[in-house]
């Protein structure tokens, strides 16, 4: 039981770190600022996301895991925040008027 | 070289960094910026003396570490008076630098 | 397993400061910001790494803070300024040397 | 254990480059950025050198308050104003003196004697009797309570050197510079969702602060940037600064600090020191009206002097 544990974590933190590696490829190669953005926000929600699935099975419940998944909630909500307020500007100031609705 | 001598040096530096940028850069915002380092790695050297006076089952000195606590707070409303000074500074003379010739 | 993770946390903190150089590339001030927001993402994984691979008091309290406040510099980043701002690089005049 | 020099070696280094950074970046945008990112990774730092108190203090402060007012800051400079570099030799003076300081603390580092001296051991011998299991808390609450009585005066100093800042015309108004002209959608819904989870994370730092790195700075400074946002958001509006509500908040937690310091001389024998019996309670009611008092006196230190926006 501890050893499928063990590989699920390995698992999910490899592939978490594939999505911070990605999110910074993308942040360095993308050609513009809004598809830089959207790279950003996938390390920011899958990245995070899969290290703290990886890391539940390693802490301690249930103070410790609710406290991992509360964490994930509080960056998504930065997130998804964060993508539309900057989207919002950079879209607004390219177009010269509104983005729609 | 231990790493705690490494941040050690690192703190060094930083003050060394922050002087410079303090007496160079004509902007006051720049200079804040620059006074924020220097503050920032004398407290370095203060953590840096902390961990190095680990003992008793703790890994750093807990009396450097409250200073520094303090420090940290106290310079950040010296910053908010420095950054006040300065919009007012914008306000009267639409410029943000101190010398009075130009 | 714990070393794995120490790795791990490495390995994502050294990838995010790959992306610090977007910070001194820009071109936008908003390209710069998103660089800082990727840093302090990574920041918070790599500290939740190392936080459950060394049993640290308080680590992931510290992570949980940078989670809360992540949206922060964006918020100051939009409201502070004008549209304007967000892309365009203020047109600073090059400083004039002294002769 | 060359795997933990390596990782701190590239921190250090991340450290120093965007130190450098935020030192010669040509626009000031770009140097508050650059100082963001240098704050973020220094709270790293700290977490390296087991000081994670500080590292929880310096990532509330930094990632939430400090971006608000450099941003803000930065975004009010006169865009045409460039004013004179100071000459070479003015730059290559501040060089030579400037990389004398550092190589002298940097002479001092190499040169710290062996073992470190330390007062751990003092000052965590009285930990027991008042019921504290976190050594800083102890030495900020007890040991040197002098010092954080003397600091919790400061902001409350700072705030009225902020105020007299303001146009005379303008005072006993609702200092209102923070609020967004435009806040949007997204931003109010982040202002509504997250203060209640802030001030639960709030209310966490300083309850643990007893056992676990915490405290009255850490939660009073992450309840002051939930109540920020909310003043971003426009969702509330902050109060007039001549009435005495806000004035009461601000200066509770120094007050309450130093009654209970000058009854210690009948009950505890000293300023300052605590009756054995009844430590753990006392320095609960003083965190607890510290902790309000630096979340009122920061976010009102954010919201800057009296006035309307600019």
């Amino acid at each position: 039981m501890t050893l499928a544990l063990n590989v699920f974590t390995i698992v999910a933190v490899v592939l978490g770190l594939v999505f911070f590696l990605a999110g910074t490829v993308g942040l360095l190669r993308f050609p513009d600022t809004l598809t830089r953005l959207h790279a950003l926000t996938k390390a920011d929600n899958l990245g995070l996301g899969l290290v703290v699935l990886g890391l539940l099975p390693q802490v301690a419940w249930p103070f410790g895991g609710l406290k991992l998944i509360a964490l994930w909630l509080l960056a998504l909500l930065a997130g998804a925040t964060v993508g539309p307020l900057l989207g919002h500007a950079v879209w607004t100031h390219a177009r010269g008027r509104e983005p729609p609705p | 070289m231990s790493s705690v001598t490494l941040f050690g040096l690192c703190g060094a530096a930083l003050v060394g960094l922050g002087l410079f940028g303090l007496i160079v850069q004509p902007g006051v915002l720049r200079k804040i910026l620059a006074f924020n380092l220097l503050g920032s790695g004398v407290l370095l050297l203060f953590g840096v003396i902390a961990r190095r006076g680990a003992a008793a089952g703790i890994g750093s000195d807990p009396v450097p570490q409250a200073l520094i606590i303090t420090a940290l707070v106290v310079a950040f409303a010296a910053t908010v008076l420095a950054v006040a000074l300065l919009r007012r500074l914008v306000q009267e003379t639409g410029r943000d630098s101190l010398d009075t010739d130009g | 397993m714990s070393e794995f993770l120490l790795v791990a946390a490495l390995c994502v903190l050294g990838t995010v400061a790959l992306g610090l150089v977007a910070i001194l590339r820009g071109p936008t001030p908003a390209d710069r910001l998103s660089a800082a927001q990727l840093l302090g993402t990574g920041g918070v994984a790599a500290l939740l790494l190392l936080g459950v691979a060394t049993d640290t008091a308080g680590v992931t309290d510290l992570a949980l803070v940078l989670a809360l406040l992540a949206a922060f510099a964006a918020v100051a980043f939009v409201t502070q300024r004008t549209p304007a701002d967000v892309v365009a690089e203020p047109a600073s005049p090059p400083a004039q040397e002294p002769e | 254990m060359s795997l933990a020099l390596a990782a701190d070696a590239g921190l250090a280094l991340l450290i120093l480059g965007l130190a450098v950074w935020t030192t010669i970046a040509r626009t000031a945008f770009g140097a508050v950025i650059g100082f963001m990112a240098y704050g973020f990774l220094v709270a790293l730092v700290w977490v390296r050198l087991a000081a994670v108190d500080v590292a929880l203090t310096e990532a509330a402060l930094g990632s939430g308050l400090t971006g608000v007012l450099l941003l803000g800051a930065a975004a009010r400079l006169p865009r045409d104003a460039a004013a004179a570099r100071p000459g070479w030799g003015l730059r290559l003076a501040a060089g030579v003196v400037s990389a004398a300081v550092a190589a002298g603390l940097a002479a001092v580092v190499l040169l710290l004697p062996v073992p470190g001296p330390t007062l751990a051991p003092v000052a965590t011998a009285t930990l027991p009797t008042l019921g504290l299991g976190n050594p800083v808390t102890g030495v900020l609450i007890a040991y040197r309570a002098i010092d954080t009585l003397l600091e919790s005066v400061v902001l409350v100093l700072a705030l009225i050197g902020l105020w007299s800042l303001a146009r005379d015309e303008d005072w006993g108004g609702r200092p209102d510079a923070l609020r967004a002209a435009n806040p949007g959608a997204a931003l109010v819904l982040l202002a509504q969702v997250l203060p209640p989870l802030g001030l639960l994370v709030g209310v966490h730092l300083f309850w643990t602060g007893a056992i676990a790195p915490g405290g009255a700075f850490q939660g009073g400074t992450v309840l002051a940037a939930m109540w920020v946002l909310t003043l971003v958001a426009g969702l509330t509006r902050p109060p007039r600064v001549g009435g005495r509500g806000v004035r009461l908040l601000l200066v509770a937690g120094p007050a309450l600090f130093l009654a209970i310091g000058v009854a210690g001389f009948w009950l505890g024998g000293a300023f300052l020191a605590y009756p054995a019996a009844d430590a753990k309670p006392l320095i609960l009611a003083i965190e607890a009206a510290l902790t309000l008092s630096i979340a009122v006196a920061l976010g009102l230190l954010l919201a800057g002097p009296p006035g309307a926006r600019e």
